[in-house]
C-alpha cells in the first residue's frame, strides 16, 4: 500500500466501514436494552437504516452525485421514484383494505 | 350553445337511441334504482365531453388524407414544417382541460356513489348477508332469521345493506339494473348498498370466472312492495327447510342451482331456487371467521376445493 | 404418491389419449389441436431433414447472435403463435354465437381456450413481435453494429421460445389452466387447481418473463452506449424514444409478475400461504402485483407501435414529424404514468372512495399524451403527400378504432362506470380495441414497412391491402358488438349464456371473427406470393420508401456488420436531410476492419434446457429439473472461461462489399413516389421536393 | 479518482486501457440489472410488511418466538467486514497491486459471506425447530420468500467469488475479468444494501419492544 491514491482510497473505504458501524450499533442497541419504544424508535431505525444505505452507497458502491454522467443519475433516482410509487401504493392499498375488511 | 348545454342534451339523446335497441331490462341502461341511474348518466357525460376532443379526429382523418393525396399537386407541401406553439398549447390544452374537468367530476361521483353508502330512504334499512358458493349465491335475511339461494327479494324504496363474503374463490356480485359490482372474497368481508324505485326483477350474477358452472351462477332480484315483502318472507318460512350445518354442508358443494335443488330435495320451487325457514347459528360470520381463525382449512373442509368432503372434514369446523 | 422417474406425468395426461377415453366433440377438437401440433412439429422436422436444412438453420439462425437474425427469428415466433391465437378467439367466438343455453365445447374446454388466448396473445404474439422488431430496426437507427449484449441477447430469445414452446406442449402434455392470463388465485391454489395447468402458466410466463427483463436492459443499454457519433438523443427517431420508454417497463414492470408468479408457485409447490384462503394469505396482493405489471404491460406494447406510427406517417407523408419534442416528453410522460394506475383493474375490490378516485384520475390522465401524439400524426399528415400504402392504411384504420378504445378506456378509468362494467364484454372489447388496432395494426405496419429492408424485396401489394382491410373491417364486426353486450350485462368467460337478445350480437361477433381469419390468411397468401414473386419486388438498394432514418442508407438486407463506417449523424431525419443536401451514398475514405462476436450454441442450450426444466416443474420430475438446471449453469459458467469469442471481418473485404454497392446505387435510376409499389422500385428514390416546391404557392 | 469516470461506482481509471472502456458498457447494464432486481426485493418487502400484522400470523409464532437478535448482530458484522474486505479486493485490483492480493481478499471476502451462509441456515433451523416455517402462516411464508431470497443472492455471489477466483487463475487479469470483478464488486455491495434493509425492517422492527 505505497501509493498515495490508493491509501487515501482505503482510508475513505475504513471511514465508510467506521460509519456503518456505528449506524448498525446504535439501533441493534437501542432494540437489545430497550431503551426506545414505539414510533420513537420504529423512525429512529427507519432514518439510521437510510442513512446506512447513503454511507454504503457514498463510500462502498463511490455514487457520487456531482461526478457522474447525468444518465447514470438519473437511472438510479428513477428507479427509486418508481419503486417509491409501487411499494407505497401497495402499502396505501392493502393497508385500507385490511381497515375496511 | 355552451358546452355545458350540449353535453347534457347528447347524452339525452344517445340514451334514447340505446335504450331503444336494448332487450332485456337487466341492465344499468334501464336502471331501476337511483345508483344505476346516476351510473347511466355519468356514462353519458363521459361520452359528451370526450367527443370534444374525439369528433375532430373523425372528421380531420379523411379530409386530410383527401386533400394531401399524392396526386393532389394542388396542395401545399412544406416538407419541413414540424412545430407551432399555437397548435402545440391547443393539443395539450384541449385533452388536458376536458380531464380537468371529467377529473372533477369522477372525483365527485366517486364519493357520492361509494357502495360503502347506506342510501337515503324513508324506510328502515334492510340488512342481507351475501355468501358467493361455487356456481351460487347464498342470502341470508339475520334480522328475519330466513335464507335463501339465487333468490334476493326486498322491499322497494328501502336501502339494502348487503355485507359480501364467499366460501369458496373469489366472485364478483352484480346486480346490473340497480347498482355495481363489488368483489366478494373469503376470510372479508365487502359492501354494497341497493336500493329500487319501483317493484320489478333484475337479473343479478356473478361476474369473476370461477369455475365450469360459471354461466349459470345467476339469480333474481326482486323488489316488492311492502306488503309483497312481508308475504314473501311468510311464504319462504312456509315452504323453506331449516339450513343446519348439515344442509349448509351439501349446499356448498360445488353445484349449480339446480343441482343443489336435486341435492337437497328441493324440487319444485323456482329454477336454482331454495328458501330456508330458519338459519343455525350466525352462519355468515362462521363462514368469515374460519378463514381467520388461525386454522389450517385442508380441501376436504373447503367448499369448492377438489377433494370438497364435508363428511370426513367435520373436526375442522 | 408420484413417480420417482415420471412424476405426475402419465398416460391420461396424454390429450389424444382423453379423446380416446371420452370421444366427445371437446376433447376430439383439444386431441385434434394436439395432434396439429405433433403433426406439424413432425411435418417441420422432415421438411428440413429432406431440403437439408439442418445445417444453414443451424449456422445461419439459430446459433446466430446478429440482432437483424434474433428480430426476424422472434416475429416469426410470433406470426405462428398468432395463428394459434386467432383460431382460439374464433373457436370461443363460435362457441359464444351458439352458447345458448349450451354450445359444442365443454365449460372447461372453453376456459382452457380464454386462458390460452389471452396468454399466448400478450405474451408470445405481442411481445416477441415488438421484440422482433425492436431488435431488427433499433440498432439500424442509431447507427449501431449489433445490440449491446449479442449474446444475451439470444438467451432472451431462448427463453421467450421456451415460453412458446411450454404454452404448445400443454396442448399435447396434460391441461393449460383455466384461470385467464392473468390467473388469479385463490382459484388457481393449489386447492382448487391441483392439476398442471397453473403450474404450466407460472413457469412460461416466469421464463419467458426473466428473457423480456434481459431484453428490455439489452435495448436499453443499446440506446445509451452504442449510438452513432452525432446521433444525440434528440436526433433519434421517435421509434427508439419509444424503444426506451418500453424497455423502462420491460426492466421496471417485469419483476412485479416474476415476484407474483413464483409466490403462486410457493403456494403450490410448498404449501406457502401468500394468497391462500386459509392462515393469513392475502390473494388481493396477488391482484396488486398482477396489475402493477399487467398496466405498464400494455404500454410497454403499445409504446413502440405508436413509434412505428410515427415513422410510417412521417414516411409516407414525405415530411418531418410534426412536434418531436411533443411526441417525445408525451411518450416519456405515458411510461411514467402508466406505473401509477394500476388500481383500475380492481376498482371494485372494495377500497376506500379516495384510493379509487386517485386511480381513476390518473388513469385518466393518461389520455391527454395519448391526445396530443394522435394530434401530432394528424399533423404531420396535414401539408404532406400521402401515399396511401398498407401502412398508411393500417394508420387510418387505427385513428378511427383507437379513438373509440381510447374513449371507452376514459369510460373504464372512472370506477362509477367500472362497478357497472367491470368483468363484463365491455372490458374484453375495449383491451381487443386498444391491443389489435394500436399494437397488432402498428406491428403489421412495421412488417410491411421494414420487411424490404430485412429481406430485399418487398411485400405484394394487392394481397397486403386485402389483409389490412380484411383487420379492419373483421375487428369492428367483432367488437364493437361487444360493448354493447358488455352494457346488457354479459360477463365475460362465460361459455353459455341465458338471455335470447344476446343472440344477434354475438352471430355478428362471429362474422367479424370469420373476417379476421380471412384476414390472417391473406398475410400468409401474401407472403407466399411475395417470396414467389421476390425477383420482380426485389429493392436491393435499401431505400424503397423514400425513408427518413439511417436504416435505409444501407443494402437490403444489410450486411451483418450494418454499416460499413459508422455514420456520422448531422440532423435528425438525417438520411433524409443527407439525401436532399447530396451527401447520401458517399463512399468513405478509409474502411476499417470491423470485430463481430462469433455465434455460439449458448441460446440454444439455454433454451432446451429450460423448457424440460419447466416441463420438469409441471409434472413435479423432480430430477430433471435439477439436471437441466445443472447442465444449463454449468454451461453458461463454461462459457465464461472463453475469451477467443469474437472474429475480425478485413477492411478490404468491406470496401469490396461497399463498393460494389454503392456502384449498383450510382448506376441505378431513382423511382418517384408514383412508382413506389412498382416494379420499377428497386429502392433508389428520387427526391420529391423540386416537383412540389413550385405548385406548392 | 481521475476525472475520467464512465460509469457511475468504482472505475478501474484510464491506465487499465480497454478494460476501463470496455466496463461503461457492461457496468451500465450491470446496474440496470440491479435496479430492477431491487424492484423486485421492494416488492417482496411490501408484501411483507402487507402480512406483518396479527391477521397474517394467523395465531402462528410471531418475531419474537423465532428471532435471535444476537446471531442477527454477528451476521450483520460479517456482512459488513466483508464489504471492507471486497471494498479492498477492487482498491488492489484498481491500483494493480497484482493477482496475489487480489486472491487474498476475494477469498476472505469468500469465507465470510460462508460464515454467514453457515450462520443465517443455523437461524433457519431454528425456526424451523418452533414451527416458524412457512406453512404455518402469510407472514412467515413472505419471511422465508424475502430473507432466503437474500441468502439465495449472497450464495450466487459466494458461487460467483469462486469462478473469479478461477478464472484469475486461469485467464489471468484480462480485461474482461477485470470487467467481470467490478460487477461482483457491485453485485456483493448491493447485497449489503439489501442487508441493511433486512435488519432494519425485519429483524429489528420485528423485536421492537
Amino acid at each position: 500500500m505505497s501509493d498515495p491514491d490508493h491509501r487515501s482510497e482505503a482510508r475513505l473505504y475504513l471511514a465508510g466501514f467506521g460509519l456503518a458501524l456505528t449506524l448498525t450499533l446504535v439501533p441493534f442497541g437501542l432494540v437489545h436494552w430497550g431503551l426506545m419504544q414505539g414510533k420513537a424508535l420504529a423512525i429512529t431505525i427507519a432514518v439510521l437504516a437510510v442513512a446506512q444505505i447513503v454511507v454504503h452507497l457514498r463510500f462502498f458502491l463511490h455514487i457520487d452525485l456531482s461526478r457522474q454522467k447525468r444518465e447514470d443519475l438519473q437511472l438510479i433516482l428513477f428507479t427509486v421514484l418508481l419503486l417509491g410509487i409501487m411499494a407505497f401504493g401497495t402499502l396505501w392499498i392493502m393497508g385500507n383494505l385490511a381497515t375496511r375488511m | 350553445m355552451s358546452v355545458r348545454q350540449i353535453s347534457r342534451i347528447l347524452p339525452g339523446a344517445l340514451a334514447l337511441a340505446l335504450t331503444g335497441c336494448t332487450g332485456s331490462g337487466d341492465s344499468f341502461l334501464q336502471p331501476g334504482g337511483p345508483i344505476a341511474a346516476a351510473q347511466r348518466t355519468e356514462l353519458f357525460q363521459i361520452f359528451g365531453w370526450t367527443m370534444i376532443a374525439i369528433l375532430p379526429v373523425f372528421v380531420l382523418v379523411p379530409l386530410l388524407l383527401w386533400r394531401y393525396r399524392y396526386r393532389n399537386a394542388k396542395a401545399r407541401y412544406t416538407p419541413d414544417w414540424d412545430r407551432s406553439a399555437i397548435l402545440e398549447v391547443l393539443m395539450w390544452g384541449v385533452p388536458l382541460v376536458i380531464v380537468v374537468v371529467l377529473s372533477a367530476q369522477l372525483y365527485r361521483t366517486t364519493h357520492a356513489l361509494d357502495p360503502v353508502q347506506p342510501l337515503a330512504s324513508e324506510n328502515p334499512p334492510l340488512r342481507v348477508q351475501v355468501v358467493g358458493l361455487d356456481w351460487k349465491w347464498l342470502f341470508l335475511y339475520p334480522d328475519l332469521g330466513i335464507a335463501t339461494v339465487n333468490e334476493l327479494a326486498f322491499p322497494v324504496e328501502t336501502s339494502v345493506a348487503l355485507d359480501l363474503t364467499t366460501d369458496t374463490v373469489m366472485q364478483s356480485f352484480l346486480i346490473s339494473a340497480l347498482a355495481g359490482q363489488i368483489y366478494a372474497m373469503p376470510g372479508m368481508r365487502t359492501r354494497l348498498h341497493i336500493l329500487a324505485d319501483a317493484p320489478g326483477s333484475f337479473e343479478g350474477e356473478n361476474t369473476q370466472f370461477n369455475g365450469t358452472g360459471f354461466p349459470a351462477q345467476r339469480f333474481a332480484a326482486r323488489a316488492m312492495s311492502a306488503a309483497d315483502f312481508d308475504a314473501w318472507v311468510a311464504q319462504v318460512r312456509a315452504d323453506g327447510q331449516p339450513l343446519t350445518e348439515a344442509s349448509y354442508a351439501l349446499l356448498a358443494e360445488s353445484s349449480t342451482g339446480a343441482q343443489a335443488q336435486a341435492r337437497l330435495g328441493a324440487e319444485g320451487m323456482a329454477p336454482g331456487v331454495l328458501h330456508f325457514s330458519t338459519v343455525e347459528g350466525d352462519l355468515f360470520h362462521s363462514i368469515l371467521h374460519r378463514y381467520m381463525h388461525g386454522n389450517p382449512v385442508p380441501p376436504s373442509a373447503q367448499p369448492g376445493a377438489v377433494g370438497y368432503a364435508p363428511e370426513t372434514a367435520e373436526q375442522t369446523r | 404418491m408420484t413417480d420417482p422417474i415420471f412424476g405426475r406425468l402419465d398416460l391420461s395426461s396424454l390429450s389424444v389419449w382423453r379423446a380416446f377415453q371420452d370421444p366427445s366433440l371437446s376433447e376430439l377438437i383439444g386431441a385434434g389441436a394436439a395432434m396439429a401440433v405433433i403433426l406439424g412439429a413432425l411435418a417441420t422436422l422432415a421438411l428440413l431433414t429432406w431440403i437439408r436444412l439442418w445445417g444453414p438453420l443451424w449456422r445461419d439462425w439459430l446459433t446466430s447472435v446478429d440482432h437483424k437474425r434474433i428480430g426476424i427469428m422472434y416475429c416469426a415466433l410470433a406470426l405462428i403463435m398468432l395463428a394459434r391465437g386467432v383460431i382460439e378467439g374464433v373457436l370461443m367466438r363460435t362457441q359464444q354465437a351458439f352458447g345458448l343455453h349450451g354450445g359444442f365445447l365443454t365449460p372447461d374446454h372453453f376456459s382452457e381456450l380464454f386462458s390460452t388466448h389471452g396468454t399466448i396473445m400478450i405474451f408470445f404474439v405481442a411481445m416477441p413481435f415488438i421484440a422482433g422488431v425492436i431488435n431488427y430496426v433499433m440498432p439500424l437507427q442509431i447507427g449501431a453494429r449489433d445490440m449491446a449484449f449479442p449474446v444475451m441477447n439470444q438467451i432472451s430469445l431462448g427463453l421467450t421460445a421456451t415460453g412458446a414452446a411450454l404454452v404448445m406442449i400443454s396442448l399435447v402434455l396434460g391441461e393449460f389452466s383455466t384461470g385467464g392470463w392473468a390467473n388469479y388465485p385463490p382459484y388457481t391454489g393449489a386447492d382448487f387447481q391441483p392439476g398442471p395447468g397453473p403450474d404450466y402458466w407460472i413457469w412460461s410466463i416466469v421464463l419467458a418473463g426473466i428473457g423480456t427483463t434481459l431484453s428490455g436492459i439489452n435495448f436499453a443499454v443499446t440506446i445509451y452506449k452504442e449510438r452513432a457519433p452525432g446521433m444525440h438523443f434528440l436526433r433519434m427517431p421517435i421509434f427508439c424514444w419509444t424503444v426506451i420508454c418500453t424497455s423502462i417497463i420491460m426492466i421496471f414492470a417485469l419483476p412485479p409478475l416474476t415476484v407474483a408468479a413464483l409466490m403462486l408457485a410457493a403456494d403450490r409447490y410448498l404449501d406457502f400461504h401468500f394468497f391462500t384462503n386459509d392462515l393469513g394469505g392475502n390473494m388481493m396482493n396477488y391482484v396488486n402485483l398482477f396489475w402493477l405489471f399487467g398496466h405498464p404491460e400494455v404500454y410497454l406494447l403499445v409504446i413502440p407501435a405508436y413509434g412505428v406510427f410515427s415513422e410510417v406517417i412521417s414516411t409516407y407523408s414525405g415530411k418531418r414529424i410534426y412536434g418531436y419534442m411533443s411526441m417525445v416528453y408525451a411518450t416519456m410522460s405515458i411510461a411514467v404514468l402508466s406505473f401509477c394506475v394500476w388500481l383500475h383493474h380492481f376498482f371494485t375490490m372494495g377500497q376506500s372512495a379516495n384510493i379509487n378516485a386517485a386511480f381513476g384520475i390518473a388513469s385518466m390522465a393518461i389520455a391527454v399524451p395519448t391526445g396530443v401524439k394522435i394530434y401530432n400524426w394528424l399533423a404531420t399528415i396535414f401539408r404532406g403527400r400521402v401515399r396511401m400504402t398498407v401502412p398508411m392504411i393500417y394508420a387510418t384504420g387505427f385513428f378511427y378504432l383507437f379513438v373509440i378504445g381510447g374513449l371507452t378506456g376514459v369510460m373504464l378509468a372512472n370506477p362509477v362506470i367500472s362497478y357497472q362494467v367491470h368483468n363484463t364484454l365491455f372490458l374484453v372489447a375495449h383491451f381487443h380495441n386498444v391491443i389489435i388496432p394500436g399494437v397488432l395494426f402498428g406491428l403489421l405496419a412495421g412488417y410491411h414497412y421494414w420487411f424490404p429492408k430485412a429481406f430485399g424485396f418487398r411485400l405484394h401489394e394487392g394481397w397486403g391491402r386485402a389483409a389490412a382491410l380484411l383487420w379492419i373491417v373483421g375487428f369492428s364486426f367483432t367488437f364493437l358488438p361487444l360493448y354493447w353486450l358488455g352494457l346488457q350485462g354479459m360477463p365475460r368467460r362465460s361459455a353459455s349464456f341465458g338471455d335470447p337478445s344476446f343472440q344477434p350480437m354475438l352471430w355478428l361477433a362471429l362474422f367479424g371473427g370469420m373476417l379476421i381469419l380471412a384476414a390472417l390468411g391473406s398475410l400468409m397468401l401474401q407472403l407466399w406470393v411475395s417470396i414467389r414473386n421476390r425477383v420482380q419486388l426485389a429493392v436491393p438498394l435499401g431505400d424503397p420508401w423514400n425513408g427518413r432514418s439511417l436504416e435505409w442508407s444501407i443494402p437490403s438486407p444489410p450486411p451483418a456488420y450494418n454499416f460499413a463506417l459508422l455514420p456520422q449523424v448531422l440532423d435528425r431525419d438525417d438520411f433524409a436531410e443527407a439525401k436532399a443536401s447530396g451527401r447520401a451514398y458517399a463512399e468513405p475514405a478509409v474502411y476499417e476492419d470491423i470485430e463481430m462476436p462469433d455465434n455460439t450454441a449458448i441460446g440454444m442450450i439455454v433454451c432446451v434446457c429450460s423448457t424440460l426444466m419447466g416441463l420438469a416443474l409441471v409434472f413435479w420430475i423432480w430430477w430433471l429439473a435439477v439436471l437441466s438446471l445443472g447442465v444449463m449453469v454449468v454451461s453458461l459458467i463454461g462459457r465464461t472461461f472463453r475469451t477467443d469469442l469474437s472474429h475480425v471481418i478485413p477492411a478490404a473485404q468491406i470496401a469490396a462489399e461497399h463498393r460494389a454497392w454503392l456502384a449498383r446505387v450510382r448506376a441505378a435510376p431513382a423511382v418517384d413516389r408514383l412508382a413506389e409499389t412498382h416494379d420499377r422500385n428497386r429502392g433508389r428514390a428520387m427526391p420529391e421536393r423540386p416537383f412540389a416546391a413550385g405548385a406548392a404557392e | 479518482m481521475s476525472g475520467s469516470n464512465l460509469h457511475p461506482g468504482l472505475n478501474l481509471g484510464a491506465r487499465h486501457g480497454s478494460a476501463h472502456e470496455g466496463a461503461e458498457t457492461v457496468v451500465f447494464g450491470f446496474w440496470i440489472f440491479l435496479m430492477s432486481d431491487l424492484v423486485i426485493f421492494g416488492l417482496v418487502f411490501a408484501s411483507y410488511l402487507t402480512v406483518a400484522n396479527p391477521l397474517g400470523m394467523a395465531g402462528g409464532p410471531g418475531p419474537a418466538d423465532a428471532f435471535d437478535l444476537r446471531s442477527i448482530f454477528v451476521q450483520t458484522m460479517i456482512l459488513l467486514t466483508s464489504s471492507l474486505t471486497f471494498g479492498f479486493a477492487t482498491l488492489a485490483l484498481r491500483h494493480e497491486k497484482g493477482r496475489t492480493v487480489i486472491a487474498g481478499w476475494l477469498g476472505v471476502t469468500l469465507l465470510l459471506g460462508l460464515a454467514f451462509l453457515t450462520l443465517e441456515l443455523r437461524d433457519f433451523a431454528h425456526m424451523i425447530e418452533v414451527g416458524a416455517v412457512p406453512q404455518r402462516s402469510g407472514f412467515w411464508s413472505a419471511f422465508w420468500g424475502l430473507v432466503p431470497l437474500h441468502g439465495l443472492h449472497v450464495a450466487l455471489g459466494c458461487l460467483w467469488i469462486a469462478v473469479m477466483l478461477a478464472q484469475m487463475a486461469l485467464l489471468g487479469l484480462v480485461p474482461v475479468v477485470k470487467t467481470r470483478l467490478l460487477r461482483l464488486g457491485l453485485f456483493w455491495h448491493f447485497l449489503d444494501l439489501i442487508w441493511v434493509a433486512i435488519f432494519s425492517i425485519v429483524y429489528l422492527g420485528g423485536l421492537m419492544p
